[in-house]
C-alpha cells in the first residue's frame, strides 16, 4: 500500500461514514455536518487522484477549492433553514411523513 | 472549546515541524489555522453562553437553558 | 457581443445590480435584464437555426484545459422555452411580488433569485464541461430553494429543507461520478469523453451521476420533495421551479446517455430508467387526483409528466448501434419536456392570478373563476389540453412521436403507458376545470387588468402552437443531435 | 550547529505538546485542564517554532513563525480567560 | 513518512466516526473542527497547499463557526436537545457498499493522460505563476465566476429567512459584550493582525499558494471576530454600501470578461500582456466580496432583540 492508497481509501471511508450519518441522524445540524463529511471525503479521493504519477495535477486542486466554497454556501443556507424550522417547531428535525397532502391548516397557504 | 485551542496550537505545531520537509509555504497554512482557531474559540464561547450570543463576563449572563448541552462544556476533548 | 455571451452575462449582471441597488431601481434593472436576455435568447435561436451549432471556447482555452460551450438544437429549444417562461413570470410577478403585496423582504429577494436561476439554467443548457455543469446545478438548486423559502410560512420552510437535502444528495452523487470520470480520463469535456478509451469505472460513474440527476429532477422514487416545494413557493416562483428546474438535470442526462457515453446505454439500464418513469406517471397522476388544493394538483402533475420524459429513454437509445426509431423517441422526449414547461408555467401563473384575487387555492374557493377571469381560465384549459396530450398541442406531438417509436420497435407497452397517463391527466385536470367553469360568485377582490390576465395565455398558446407548427422546432432539434439518436423514422 | 539546535528545541517543544495533551485528557476539571493546555501547548509551540527558525532560509519565514506564535498566544490567553469564566458561570449558578 | 500518513488517515477516520456517532451536536462540531485540522494536514501531505489553505480557512474554520452560530441560535430559541444516534443497520450496509465501490474504483482506475502538456503550454500566457490560481481565474474562469454567484445566491437565500418584523434590523443575532472586558479587548487587538494575514494571503496567491478565497475567508474571520466581540456593529441589509461590496467582485470579474468580448479577444479572455495585472485586480475585488459575503453568511439573517431571545 502506498501513501496515496491510504488517502484514497480514507476518502472512500469518509463518503460512507457521512452517508451513514445522513441517513441515521435526525438532527438537522448534524445531517448538514454529515453532508460536509461526504463532500470532504470525495475531495480527498479526488486529491489522491490528482497526486498520482509523481507531480500534482493543479486542475483537480482548483476544482476542489471551488467545491469547498460551494459546499460552504449550501451549508450556510441549510443551517439558516434548519434554525428557522427549529424555531417554528421546537425540534431541529424534519417532521415524519414524506408526501405532501393538504392538511386542514393549509387552507390559506398560498400567495 | 479547549479542543479548538488544541487544534490551533497543535495543528500549527505539526505544520511547523513539516515545513522544512514539505516546503516553507505550508507556514501560510499554519498561520491560517491559528487565525481561524482564534475565531472558533470566540464562536465556542458565544455558542455556550445563555442566549447563544452573550459574553461569559457579563454580570447578568443568563444560565444556559439546556442542561444537556451545558454539561458538555469543558469535557468535550475526551473522545 | 454575440447573443450567447449576452444571454450568459446579462441575467447575472441584472442579478448583481438588483442586489446592490435600492429595491425600486433594482427591480427596474431586473426587468431590463429580462427584456434584453429574452431578445438575446430569440436571436441566438435564430442564429442556431440558420447557421448550425454555435461553439465557444471560454477564454480561448480549448478543452481539456478550458471549458467549451455549445448551442445545439436541444440547447436552443430549451433556452427559447426558458426565456419565454421567465419573461411571462416576470410580467405576472410584477404586481404579485410588489413590496406592498409580498412584503419588503420577498420583493427584494425575488428578482435577483429569479435572474440567478435563469443564468444557471442557460449555463447548464450550453455547457459541455461536467464540472461546470455541477457548479451550474448548484447555483440552480440554491436559487430554487431560496425561492421556495421566500414564502416564509413554516410549511414552506420544511419543504425548502427537504428540497435542499435532496438537491445536495443529488449534487454529491453527481460530483462523485465527475471525480471518477476525471480520474479515469483526465478530461471533463463531453465531446472528448465521447472519444475516450473505456475504463472499468465508467459504469459506476454514470450510475452515480444518473442517480444524482434523477434526485434533482424528482423522478420516482426521489420525488417526495417536489410537491410540497412547488406548492409552497409563491406562484410565479412555482412556475419556474416546475417548468424549468427539472429540465436542467434532464438535459444533462440526455447529454450523458446519448452524447458522452452512448455505448453504456444498454437495454437493461434504459429499461430501469423507463420503469421508474412509468411508476412516476401512475403515482404522480393518482396523487394528483387525491388533492383538493389546486397548486398541489399541478405540482403532482409535474411528477407524472417528468415520468414521461424517462419512459422515452428506453426507446431513444439502444447502444451505439442506432435503431431507426431512436431519433423519434428522442425528439418526442424533448417535445414533451418543452411543452410541459410551457403548459405548466402557464398553469402556475394562472393559479397565481386567481390566488391573488381569492387568496386561496382550495378547489372550492375557485368556483366560477372562469366568469370572473375568462382569459386566465382559458389559459388553464389550454394547458390542460397539452398536459393530457390531446391534439393539436405540443404534448400531443411529443406523445405521438414516442408512441410511434414504441410501435415501430414492437414495444407497444410503452405506448400503453403514455396513453394511460394521458387518460389520468384528463381525470385530474377535469375536476378543477369543471369547478372553474361552474357559475358562482367570485369577484371578491379587485380584478386585475386584461393585459395582465393575458400573460399566461401567451404561454399556454405557445404550448399549443408547438403542436400546430411543429416543423420548425423539429428541424431545429435535428441540429447537433447526438449520433446515437440520428436517422430516425 | 543549527541542525542540533533544531533537533533539541523541536524535541523539547513536542514533549511539551505531549504533556499538554495528556493533561487535557487526564486532569479532572476544567481549570486544571486549562492550565495544562494553555501553558504547555504554547510553550511547546514557541520552542518548536524557535527550533524550526534555525532552518529558515529567509526573514519572511522567521517573521511568519513569530506571527504564528504571537497569534496563538493571543488567542490562547483570551480563550483561557473566557472558558474559565464560562465554566464558573456553570459551576455556581447564581 | 508512510507511517505518518497512515496515522493521519487513521486519525481522520476516527475523528469522523466520532463526529457522526457522538452524543450531541455540540460534541459533533468539536470533532468536526479537529477533523478539519487533520484533513488540512492531509492536503499538505498530498502536495496541495492551495487546498490545504482553503480547507483550513473554509472547511475547518468558517464552516465550524457557521455550525457554532447555528447551535447558538438554536439555544436562543430553546430548541430541545438532540438524542444520541441509534444504530441503523440497513444504512450501515448500504454505506459500506458505497465505500467499497469507491475503494474498488480507486484500484480499477487507469492512469489517464492529463491536461499536463496543454497546461505547460498555457502557463506562460496565464499571467500568474501559481498554477491553481491560473486554473481558477483564467483557464476555468467561468466556473469561478459562477461560484461567486453561488455564494451570493446562498446569502440572498439566508436573508429570505428573516422574520418580517426584523427586515430592517442589523444582520445577525444581537451580540452582548461586557464593555472593557476580555472579549471586547480581543476584538480590538486581533483584527489588525488578521487583516495583515488576509492581505498577505491574497498577494501571495499570484506566485505561491493562496488567493482570493483563502484571503477573503481570513478577512471574513476578522470581521466576524470584530462583530462577535462588539467592536463593530453589523450593518442593516438595506445599507447600500455593503450590498455593493457583496457584488463588486463578481461584477469586476464579469465586466473584465465582457471587456474581452467587446475588444474582440473573446469572452473571459485575458490578453497576455495585461493578464497578470488583470488577475490581481480581479482578485482584490473578489477578496472584498468574498470576505463580506462569508461574514454575512455566518452572521445569518437579521434578528432583533425581542424575538426568540431568552429573558435576561
Amino acid at each position: 500500500m502506498s501513501a496515496l492508497d491510504f488517502f484514497a481509501l480514507t476518502g472512500a471511508a469518509l463518503v460512507g461514514l457521512g452517508s451513514y450519518g445522513l441517513i441515521a441522524i435526525r438532527h438537522l445540524l448534524r445531517q448538514i455536518i454529515a453532508f460536509n463529511l461526504i463532500g470532504s471525503g470525495l475531495f480527498l479521493f479526488f486529491g489522491a487522484v490528482a497526486a498520482r504519477g509523481g507531480d500534482s495535477d493543479p486542475v483537480p486542486q482548483a476544482l476542489i477549492i471551488t467545491g469547498i466554497v460551494v459546499a460552504l454556501s449550501a451549508s450556510a443556507l441549510a443551517v439558516g433553514l434548519a434554525v428557522v424550522q427549529a424555531e417554528a417547531s421546537g425540534h431541529a428535525e424534519l417532521p415524519d411523513g414524506d408526501d405532501a397532502s393538504d392538511g386542514p391548516d393549509d387552507a390559506q397557504d398560498a400567495t | 472549546m479547549m479542543a479548538a485551542q488544541l487544534v490551533g496550537t497543535g495543528g500549527a505545531g505539526i505544520l511547523i515541524v513539516l515545513a522544512p520537509l514539505s516546503g516553507w509555504e505550508i507556514l501560510d497554512v499554519a498561520l491560517t489555522l491559528v487565525m481561524l482557531a482564534a475565531l472558533a474559540s470566540v464562536g465556542f464561547v458565544k455558542a455556550a453562553s445563555g442566549d447563544g450570543a452573550g459574553d461569559p463576563e457579563e454580570e447578568d449572563s443568563p444560565a444556559p437553558p439546556l442542561r444537556q448541552a451545558g454539561k458538555d462544556i469543558g469535557t468535550e476533548a475526551d473522545g | 457581443m454575440s447573443a450567447l455571451v449576452i444571454l450568459l452575462t446579462l441575467p447575472l449582471l441584472g442579478a448583481m445590480v438588483a442586489v446592490a441597488l435600492p429595491p425600486r431601481a433594482g427591480r427596474l434593472a431586473a426587468l431590463f435584464a429580462v427584456a434584453g436576455s429574452t431578445a438575446a435568447a430569440l436571436w441566438l435561436t435564430v442564429q442556431v437555426a440558420t447557421q448550425g451549432v454555435i461553439r465557444l471556447e471560454l477564454g480561448g482555452w480549448a478543452p481539456p484545459l478550458g471549458i467549451a460551450l455549445e448551442v445545439d438544437g436541444l440547447a436552443a429549444m430549451m433556452i427559447c422555452m426558458a426565456a419565454l417562461v421567465v419573461l411571462c413570470v416576470a410580467l405576472v410577478a410584477l404586481p404579485i411580488m410588489a413590496p406592498d403585496k409580498a412584503g419588503a423582504r420577498a420583493a427584494f429577494g425575488f428578482w435577483p433569485l429569479m435572474l440567478m436561476l435563469w443564468a444557471a439554467l442557460n449555463s447548464v443548457f450550453v455547457s459541455r464541461d461536467l464540472f461546470n455543469l455541477y457548479v451550474g446545478l448548484e447555483l440552480l438548486s440554491l436559487a430554487a430553494v431560496a425561492l421556495v423559502a421566500i414564502e416564509g410560512k413554516p410549511a414552506a420552510i420544511t419543504a425548502a429543507i427537504r428540497y435542499l437535502f435532496f438537491a445536495l444528495t443529488g449534487s454529491l452523487l453527481y460530483l462523485a461520478g465527475v471525480v471518477l470520470i476525471y480520474a479515469a480520463h483526465g478530461t471533463l469535456d463531453i465531446d472528448l469523453l465521447a472519444q475516450r478509451v473505456a475504463a472499468p469505472t465508467d459504469r459506476l460513474a454514470l450510475a452515480l451521476m444518473t442517480a444524482g440527476l434523477m434526485a434533482k429532477s424528482a423522478l420516482f422514487p426521489f420525488h417526495v420533495w417536489l410537491p410540497p416545494a412547488h406548492a409552497g413557493a409563491p406562484a410565479p416562483a412555482s412556475a419556474m421551479l416546475s417548468a424549468l428546474v427539472p429540465k436542467a438535470s434532464f438535459v444533462i442526462l440526455l447529454r450523458l446517455w446519448f452524447e458522452a457515453m452512448p455505448e453504456l446505454a444498454t437495454e437493461t439500464a434504459l429499461l430501469i430508467i423507463a420503469l421508474l418513469g412509468t411508476v412516476a406517471v401512475f403515482w404522480g397522476s393518482l396523487r394528483a387526483l387525491a388533492q383538493s388544493r389546486l397548486k398541489l394538483i399541478v405540482a403532482y402533475s409535474t411528477v407524472a409528466q417528468i415520468g414521461y420524459l424517462f419512459v422515452a429513454f428506453r426507446l431513444a437509445g439502444e447502444g451505439s448501434t442506432g435503431v431507426p426509431w431512436a431519433a423519434g423517441a428522442w425528439n418526442g422526449a424533448v417535445f414533451l419536456a418543452i411543452s410541459h414547461g410551457l403548459a405548466k408555467s402557464a398553469m402556475f401563473l394562472a393559479v397565481g392570478q386567481w390566488v391573488m384575487v381569492t387568496s386561496s387555492d382550495r378547489l372550492d374557493d375557485l368556483r366560477g373563476m372562469a366568469q370572473a377571469m375568462p382569459m386566465t381560465a382559458f389559459a388553464f384549459a389550454l394547458s390542460a389540453v397539452t398536459l393530457a396530450g390531446l391534439p393539436p398541442s405540443g404534448g400531443f406531438t411529443g406523445k405521438y412521436l414516442v408512441m410511434t417509436a414504441a410501435f415501430a420497435s414492437g414495444q407497444w407497452g410503452w405506448a400503453l403507458v403514455m396513453a394511460a397517463g394521458g387518460l389520468l391527466a384528463v381525470a385530474y385536470v377535469y375536476r378543477p376545470l369543471a369547478l372553474i367553469f361552474t357559475p358562482g360568485d367570485v369577484a371578491r377582490g379587485i380584478l386585475p387588468s386584461r393585459a395582465w390576465q393575458a400573460v399566461p395565455l401567451l404561454l399556454a398558446g405557445a404550448s399549443v402552437l408547438l403542436g400546430l407548427a411543429s416543423a420548425q422546432p423539429f428541424n431545429l432539434l435535428a441540429i447537433g443531435r447526438p449520433g446515437a439518436a440520428e436517422d430516425g423514422l | 550547529m543549527a541542525d542540533i539546535a533544531t533537533y533539541v528545541l523541536t524535541g523539547l517543544g513536542l514533549m511539551f505538546f505531549l504533556a499538554g495533551t495528556v493533561g487535557l485528557i487526564r486532569f479532572p476539571d476544567t481549570f486544571s485542564r486549562l492550565h495544562a493546555l494553555t501553558k504547555a501547548d504554547n510553550l511547546g509551540l514557541g520552542l518548536t517554532a524557535l527550533g524550526i527558525a534555525f532552518q529558515a532560509q529567509s526573514w519572511r519565514e522567521i517573521a511568519l513563525l513569530v506571527l504564528i506564535w504571537a497569534l496563538a498566544l493571543l488567542s490562547a490567553g483570551t480563550a483561557a480567560q473566557l472558558v474559565a469564566r464560562t465554566a464558573l458561570n456553570e459551576t455556581d449558578p447564581e | 513518512m508512510i507511517l505518518f500518513d497512515a496515522t493521519l488517515c487513521a486519525l481522520i477516520i476516527a475523528v469522523a466516526l466520532a463526529t457522526v456517532a457522538g452524543r450531541d451536536s455540540f460534541r459533533a462540531i468539536v470533532f468536526f473542527i479537529v477533523y478539519g485540522l487533520f484533513v488540512s494536514v492531509a492536503w499538505v501531505r498530498l502536495d496541495a497547499v492551495n487546498v490545504a489553505l482553503a480547507e483550513a480557512a473554509i472547511g475547518a474554520g468558517l464552516t465550524a463557526v457557521l455550525f457554532l452560530a447555528g447551535i447558538g441560535r438554536l439555544r436562543r430559541a430553546h430548541v430541545q436537545a438532540d438524542q444520541s444516534v441509534p444504530l441503523h443497520l440497513p444504512a450501515a450496509l448500504a454505506c459500506t457498499g458505497l465505500t467499497a465501490a469507491l475503494g474498488w474504483a480507486w484500484f480499477a482506475l487507469p492512469l489517464p493522460d492529463r491536461p499536463a502538456p496543454q497546461l505547460a503550454q498555457a502557463m506562460p500566457q496565464a499571467g500568474v505563476e501559481n498554477a491553481v490560481t491560473a486554473v481558477l481565474l483564467n483557464f476555468r474562469a467561468w466556473d469561478t465566476l459562477l461560484e461567486t454567484v453561488v455564494l451570493l445566491a446562498a446569502l440572498i437565500g439566508v436573508w429570505m429567512l428573516t422574520r418580517d418584523g426584523n427586515w430592517s434590523a442589523p444582520v445577525g443575532v444581537p451580540q452582548n459584550v461586557r464593555p472593557g472586558g476580555i472579549l471586547s479587548g480581543f476584538g480590538r487587538v486581533l483584527p489588525p493582525l488578521g487583516f495583515l494575514v488576509g492581505v498577505y494571503l491574497v498577494y501571495a496567491g499570484t506566485s505561491r499558494p493562496g488567493g482570493a478565497f483563502q484571503g477573503g475567508t481570513v478577512l471574513a474571520a476578522v470581521g466576524l471576530v470584530a462583530a462577535m466581540a462588539g467592536t463593530v456593529r453589523p450593518p442593516r441589509i438595506m445599507a447600500t454600501g455593503w450590498r455593493v461590496a457583496l457584488i463588486i467582485g463578481s461584477l469586476a470579474f464579469l465586466l473584465a470578461g465582457v471587456a474581452g468580448e467587446l475588444l474582440g479577444s473573446g469572452f473571459l479572455t485575458l490578453p497576455v500582456a495585461i493578464a497578470g495585472n488583470a488577475i490581481l485586480a480581479i482578485e482584490i475585488a473578489l477578496t472584498v466580496s468574498i470576505a463580506v459575503t462569508l461574514a454575512f453568511l455566518v452572521l445569518g439573517p437579521p434578528e432583533s432583540d425581542g424575538s426568540g431571545g431568552s429573558a435576561s
